[in-house]
């Protein structure tokens, strides 16, 4: 039992001053017939180097992506890390400890919450923006119950080109709270008006840029629509990374900007856990959901940082609280916040270009293939294409091939024929053009 | 003014307490910590949106970075530093074995749409963490996805609202104890709930008469805390679950202090409906700082068909995830993708290193190091509750009455003394309520040095000694901070200082 | 004696700064921080030579280990956390990416002993290292194996002693400047050659005339560092090369301090025979606490064929290891297997970070940090020798004459004011010597914090604030210790205290 | 350039305050025909993942430990090493801190020095240990040079039973210091006869337990030998793990003890950086080589630790110092003395019980082989065995079945044939049975 420091003559001793017989004699409020009285049917204890290896056989079952040609996207995007990000994020000082409510001894971690709102703020063009929710898809269902405490209306337009996940969680948020939902089909080609669904009952539109099929808009005519009509306009990013090179959702007009932030400092893994970025007009601050951090003085006129606002919280507001979020994605924040310090103005604008340009490389290539089409006139690092035939497949024989080539629409609407043969593909910096080479040439091979 | 050579120095720094800058304010315009290489000249296919004006990142070089993060963390406490009292949090070890697992590439590097048959191994560890809890709970199913406890009691509270209205049941009354964590009424109204307060009893546990009297065919649930969050265990919790069972409302369990009966109780054998785990508490994945953690969320027969999406199951061909539901009855999904894989996989390697023959020893002896806390305390101080407690100590601040020092005070001074203060004010039920949690992983020397200086802080306050509590913290890297200025204007992000007005060329020269 | 509410706590700890017992004094028998599985029954093999009686090992958990040594490191200074001034030790920023690579399983995970044809990429490896490493410093050989630095100087001299031995020449006498760094002359011993001791001009560098003085028939070989320990570069290199070759003798250049010139100046053209280099040093791997560090040597046409074994030479079948040496040149071993194989991983991560068109911006932006620290504190302390510097500045102790200040003192002022002291006393030929090496890692914000703080110190001493010195470190976990009292009666291990005469019961329980 | 924080606006205020026009100015000292003109011909400089990749394609081209059955020793060995330690050991206070010069601000390195120096002093059964040497061969070098100084003597006994590279080592720097060593030939039975060698001029005798070929001996007759004609024995240890189940040297009557360190908290990493273990009796602790941390009181009578004895140390005494080592393995060390923290008396004593059983068993399975014999009566995890053949070509052969199953005796001794048939084989206890027999049978298969 390596993480038990106790012995048996420890418990002994202990439960003598205790004044008990027994560890079992503390459990006597427990129903007797409800303690176990045999161990349960599951493995025994095991050593380090038994459940290393345990886990390593999972490991091993699966084919990850750096063994093939990667061009998955969807939400989660696959970047380069710099060594240093995780080296720090492992450190035990922000490892063990927890939400700073003792701030004279989490300093560390106030200051990076403190330096990550305002790169969250700053990369989003947006004026405040909170320590962290769970993921992006949770935070775009925040965004919208947010937005209908601003408005104090129920009626939200759901963009389809809003992730998938993003929209099913705000429905089912909208269903228990009697938001209505008026959501606009799948748009693979980037081409749906959302103006003409907002009308004086409209608390907000919700609208990812790129969009899920990787479609880049100016939404400066919605944002005017909105605004217009007293609707709030929230801006989902499901690749932060875009942030670098496309004009930001702050300058377009949004109120609210919700993004995920896994693609900066953190890894693929299998889906999370990841981190939710939430931004906003400081007149809604108030109304924030998630913690905040902000700077004062300590009683030596130093300066300091403490969690603030916290009336909106949970914790203390109980019932009325703009959230029930507690444990938010703090380490994950501290990778956020690390790479992108080390990336800085030049670098992630860098990283940003290198993303782009990958992206228009692989459009035509695949674009050159017969009976593919590129159905994106301007987007960022991933497009959707047109295969003459089902994506699942294809998608599926390319795996044979060692390449991971792309997202089949299908995935997420296996009932709508019409998006059968589409296929969501995405390059990053760490997609060679050996690679893109190789998948164009086995795609137009399947086909 | 004068440094004093005594206590003060040039630098602000001391020895190896060092002062750092915000990040901001290190910027070097065209300075980068990272070396990317000359994008490929293309096209740009970005349609005009190209971004426009500096975005104000600063530019600072690895060693800078590597320096900053460094002096942060030294900024902070941790249980790799010391006993971490904070209660209801379960600040035990976390395993270094279980951040090695979560970064086998086979893990961290694999994209959660993958192809199903590419991932089989993931789907097959997911499955053994659900076996793992619903055979630790005694549950029939279990949904994974929930990003923390918060998020679980969502997942649970909506999987009671989709069975109500399955059987078009309009009741929306929620009992909520007094003493629970504040995310349990904030959930229940999220779910679209109302919540009504029930009190304790003098033993710290839900009155069971006003309890009873509170029942209703408008009560759809219970939200109740067990072990509760006075660290006692809720003795009438069979009789509580079968009054509201009579009544067909539902029992959801908040779960977080499941670490104290792991391996010796089942919940599903104390008649509960569902009940979140916090992966963070109980199975001693990370704090980091905040999060992540996770809340997987167990449920009984009755609410096992409303299970949110998506979830694994297991056919002759191998694992598969089931992402849309066939008959509509799932309340849907709750979290992007599949949930918080890297905390299975620390989950997993916590219970396959304790095993089903260890686990029973780790609740065992948190209550244990709990109880020895206890009762090296209780005669200094004062416990909020009578008899024996559960994996956490509550005492209030009986004992500090007339001392001037406050329950904030009693914590400050011991982060002096080289501690994490305990929970302090929660639960609300207790005045000046201190929520001493030491978990299995302390050891009996450090419980012993605990009690000790927790004696004697008590007694200094009792013998007036309160420079020691109204000054403190002395030692922490910050003295106590203006919580009011900050919230009152708050300063939430940094920004650039007007630019000094540049002095006269003249001037400056002189 | 009560203690001071405001200096004072009950634990002895203060805030974050964490007082830790020795792990013998925290021993539990029977407690284990690791889970070994039962051993199989086996008839033993041991021969009788079993181990009798307890080892003395203590027992602690996988919890308290970590915080044991989270704690120990957090009574650290290191680079990781500001600047550490310590000159000739270059203590530069250790990239992380170094690290990482390191722990590549087809590095890490690799036996020295496997078949050659499983190693091919380790024998690459190590193959490119030799390559960068000659191409850099310009000469035909290389020796990959010794273990750091002074290693090194064992190999280079070894190296002459061989070659002077295969022409059978007995000369044994080897110049040594009397600046050098103790390595130096020890190497020379342990190679079975005399040391004599040549002194520094008025620049601080080798007096040429008496250098030649010292010439003769008898004369093996110099010992010169370059850029040398004060510093500076040894003008006269070339002619102090050529004046040994005239006579027979060799050069051997001591390269720690080759950081200053890499990229800009290859030793091999300024007529060296043989030279180490420090790969903690110049190339970045981390100095651990005081190792491990490489130290591989470059070789001139001249010794090349007395290089040590083992080496790697790659033909047709790809990489071999010569392990054995067919014609009797070699020297033989000095080194187990191949030499310090995770740091040349670390380094050539390095080298290749840097790339051919950088390492030069690293030796400048050495030398330039150096140069400005130089700039900023002549006036106020006392440059040890005039011009400008190279990678470090030296200082004497004039500047604290009169002050009942020393060296030392100042140094331990720094570590109040949160900086890592210079190296002190060294080179021995300067009167108080300080000798400080920034290294290109340190930003310009950081040397002006450093600048300011070293003015305001050698004014505090100037104007006699003498306690700010001789009560130096006030702030650091520890004061000053007692050095003599631990060398007169050396206490080297942990033991058992006797144990105390168990009192009598009856007194017990009083 | 990610390492550099000048900017060259930095670079040029810097060179303006300093006095100089360019930085080339500052190498004015540097005659000017060896002045580099123009770039060397390297590659440039590269990102990370451009780095990574590179390292990663020369990884990728070894068959690495752990992707095969490793049955390898002869001086470094494959044990399991727990996730702590790697952890603590990259804690940057720890990896980027030098030697302990300041002991004030290095109490950190020092303490974790003296219960080093604790613990091996413990497991080797001696009085006192010093804070490392480079490796294990290079202690034993320096011990034989001890051992002349301690007796004023010049000859010295070598066992052939020393590891190759010990008695190499020991050879180049006897060679330049005119020691005369007495080399025993090569001793795979494991019956060489030391004693005869010794006489009154001889300085010391150097054994290896267990012994190259895995032998293990009782050294107590041998040791009294020595003592007899006054001069020391010194006991090199390959695999620090026996140390666990054998009687220590220190009870044994050794005088000085060396070891190799690497196999507790170490990775075998080709070869290095490992650790050299070095112990003594007390009485020769002013003739040890290499550092050595004492214990001692600060100003305010608080226990502290510092760097002691140094009058032995080339930074003091320069020529008349006991070694020229100044670096050593301190990073090692402390992976060292974490691994064995962690397992403590009982871990330690369980793992080389496990290492001992597995060597019995493999022995067993290879030993019931027709025609391969097992040469070792008493052995701890390495053993030798005889072939019907040569043992290089038949370890190529089970390379090809992803077995590194062993190490030719004639790696070591190419030129003697009568070693050529012989195989030293290790398990420990990352072998599992299947492994072994898996190995039995391809071995009975090749033969
Ligand atoms: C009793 C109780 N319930 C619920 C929660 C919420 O869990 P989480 O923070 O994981 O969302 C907590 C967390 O502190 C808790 O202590
Ligand atoms: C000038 C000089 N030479 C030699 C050495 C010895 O190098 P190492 O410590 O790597 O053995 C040093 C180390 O500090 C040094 O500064």
């Amino acid at each position: 039992m390596r993480y038990l420091p106790l012995t048996g003559a420890d418990r002994n001793d202990m439960l003598a001053q205790i004044g008990v017989s027994s560890i079992e004699a503390l459990y006597d409020d427990v129903p007797k017939r409800a303690r176990l009285t045999k161990p349960l049917d599951l493995p025994d204890h095991a050593g380090e180097l038994e459940v290393e290896r345990a886990i390593a056989a999972l490991a091993a079952k699966n084919l990850n992506a750096g063994q093939a040609a990667c061009f998955l996207g969807g939400g989660a995007y696959r970047h380069h890390v710099p060594a240093a990000v995780d080296h720090l994020i492992q450190r035990g000082e922000f490892l063990t400890s927890y939400t700073p409510y003792q701030p004279e001894i989490t300093q560390g971690t106030l200051q990076y919450l403190f330096e990550f709102q305002t790169q969250v703020a700053l990369i989003t063009g947006m004026d405040v923006a909170n320590a962290s929710m769970y993921d992006g898809a949770t935070a775009a269902a925040e965004a919208v119950m947010m937005a209908t405490r601003v408005t104090r209306r129920t009626r939200a337009v759901v963009s389809g080109g809003l992730h998938p996940h993003y929209a099913e969680i705000t429905a089912t948020h909208a269903r228990f709270l009697e938001i209505v939902l008026d959501q606009a089909p799948p748009d693979p080609e980037g081409d749906e008006d959302l103006i003409a669904r907002i009308d004086g009952e409209t608390a907000c539109v919700i609208v990812q840029n790129p969009s899920f099929f990787g479609h880049l808009r100016d939404l400066r005519k919605l944002s005017a629509a909105c605004h217009d009509k007293g609707a709030l306009l929230i801006v989902a990013v499901g690749e932060t990374v875009s942030l670098g090179a496309v004009e930001p959702p702050g300058a377009m007009g949004a109120d609210i900007v919700v993004a995920e932030g896994q693609s900066i400092g953190n890894a693929l893994g299998f889906g999370g856990p990841y981190l939710g970025l939430f931004a906003a007009r400081e007149k809604y601050v108030r109304q924030m959901p998630g913690r905040l951090v902000g700077e004062t003085l300590d009683v030596d006129g130093r300066r300091g940082w403490v969690l603030t606002l916290a009336t909106r919280e949970q914790h203390i507001r109980r019932e009325k609280a703009t959230s029930n979020i507690c444990t938010n994605s703090g380490l994950c924040a501290l990778a956020f916040t690390i790479h992108l310090a080390l990336l800085g103005e030049e670098g992630f604008r860098r990283l940003a270009a290198l993303n782009h340009a990958a992206a228009v490389q692989l459009a035509e290539r695949l674009g050159a293939i017969k009976g593919v089409t590129v159905l994106n006139d301007a987007f960022f690092n991933e497009f959707t294409i047109r295969l003459p035939r089902p994506a699942a497949g294809v998608v599926d024989r390319l795996v044979e091939r060692n390449i991971l080539g792309g997202i089949p629409a299908s995935r997420f609407w296996p009932d709508q024929p019409a998006l059968a043969n589409l296929l969501i593909v995405t390059a990053t910096e760490t997609n060679t053009v050996a690679e893109m080479d190789a998948f164009a040439a086995a795609l137009g091979e399947i086909l | 003014m004068k440094p004093d050579p005594i206590t003060d120095t040039f630098s602000g720094d001391r020895g190896l307490r060092l002062e750092e800058q915000l990040l901001f304010e290190q910027d070097r315009p065209g300075r980068c910590g990272v070396d990317l290489p000359a994008p490929p000249k293309v096209k740009s296919r970005l349609g005009g949106l190209e971004r426009k004006g500096p975005i104000g990142l600063p530019g600072l070089s690895e060693p800078q970075i590597v320096r900053h993060y460094t002096r942060l963390s030294q900024k902070n406490y941790a249980i790799d530093m010391g006993l971490y009292t904070l209660g209801s949090c379960t600040m035990k070890h976390n395993p270094r074995l279980n951040e090695r697992a979560v970064r086998m590439p086979g893990l961290a590097d694999l994209h959660p749409l993958q192809p199903i048959r590419t991932v089989q191994g993931a789907l097959e560890l997911m499955e053994q963490v659900a076996h793992w809890l619903k055979t630790l709970t005694g549950m029939p199913a279990v949904a994974l996805s929930p990003g923390a406890g918060a998020h679980g009691e969502l997942c649970g509270m909506m999987a009671i609202r989709a069975a109500l209205d399955d059987r078009g049941d309009k009741r929306r009354r929620v009992l909520v104890p007094e003493s629970a964590h504040g995310t349990n009424p904030a959930t229940a109204v999220a779910c679209g709930f109302t919540v009504d307060p029930i009190p304790a009893d003098l033993s710290g546990r839900v009155d069971l008469a006003a309890f009873r009297e509170k029942l209703g065919p408008d009560v759809a649930a219970i939200m109740l805390t067990n072990p509760n969050t006075c660290g006692l265990f809720e003795r009438d919790i069979v009789e509580i679950a079968a009054a509201l069972h009579k009544i067909g409302a539902y029992f959801y369990c908040d779960g977080a202090n499941f670490n104290a009966i792991v391996g010796r109780v089942r919940p599903g054998d104390l008649g509960i409906d569902c009940m979140h785990i916090n992966l963070h508490k109980t199975f001693s994945t990370p704090h980091g700082g905040g999060g992540p953690g996770a809340g997987p969320v167990v449920f009984s027969d009755k609410l096992a068909t409303y299970v949110p999406l998506p979830f694994v199951v297991h056919d002759a061909e191998g694992f598969r995830l089931v992402e849309q539901a066939d008959d509509g009855k799932s309340f849907g999904r709750l979290k992007g993708f599949h949930g918080q894989m890297g905390m299975f996989v620390r989950a997993l390697a916590y219970m396959m290193s304790h095993g089903g023959d260890g686990l029973a020893q780790v609740s065992g002896d948190a209550v244990l190091n709990a109880n020895y806390i206890l009762a090296g305390l209780k005669d200094e101080m004062t416990q909020a509750f009578p008899g024996t407690c559960m994996h956490e100590a509550l005492f209030d601040d009986t004992f500090l009455k007339g001392t001037g020092v406050t329950t904030l005070d009693f914590a400050k001074a011991m982060i002096d003394e080289g501690y994490h203060p305990m929970t302090m004010y929660f639960p609300l039920i207790v005045h000046g309520a201190m929520l001493i949690e030491p978990t299995e992983t302390e050891s009996r020397d450090s419980l012993d040095r605990f009690i000790d200086t927790m004696r004697a802080l008590a007694r200094a306050a009792k013998q007036g000694d309160k420079t020691r509590f109204l000054e403190a913290p002395r030692f922490a890297p910050r003295r106590r901070l203006d919580e009011t200025a900050a919230a009152r204007n708050p300063v939430l992000r940094w920004k650039p200082a007007a630019p000094p007005n540049p002095a006269p060329a003249s001037a400056a020269a002189e």
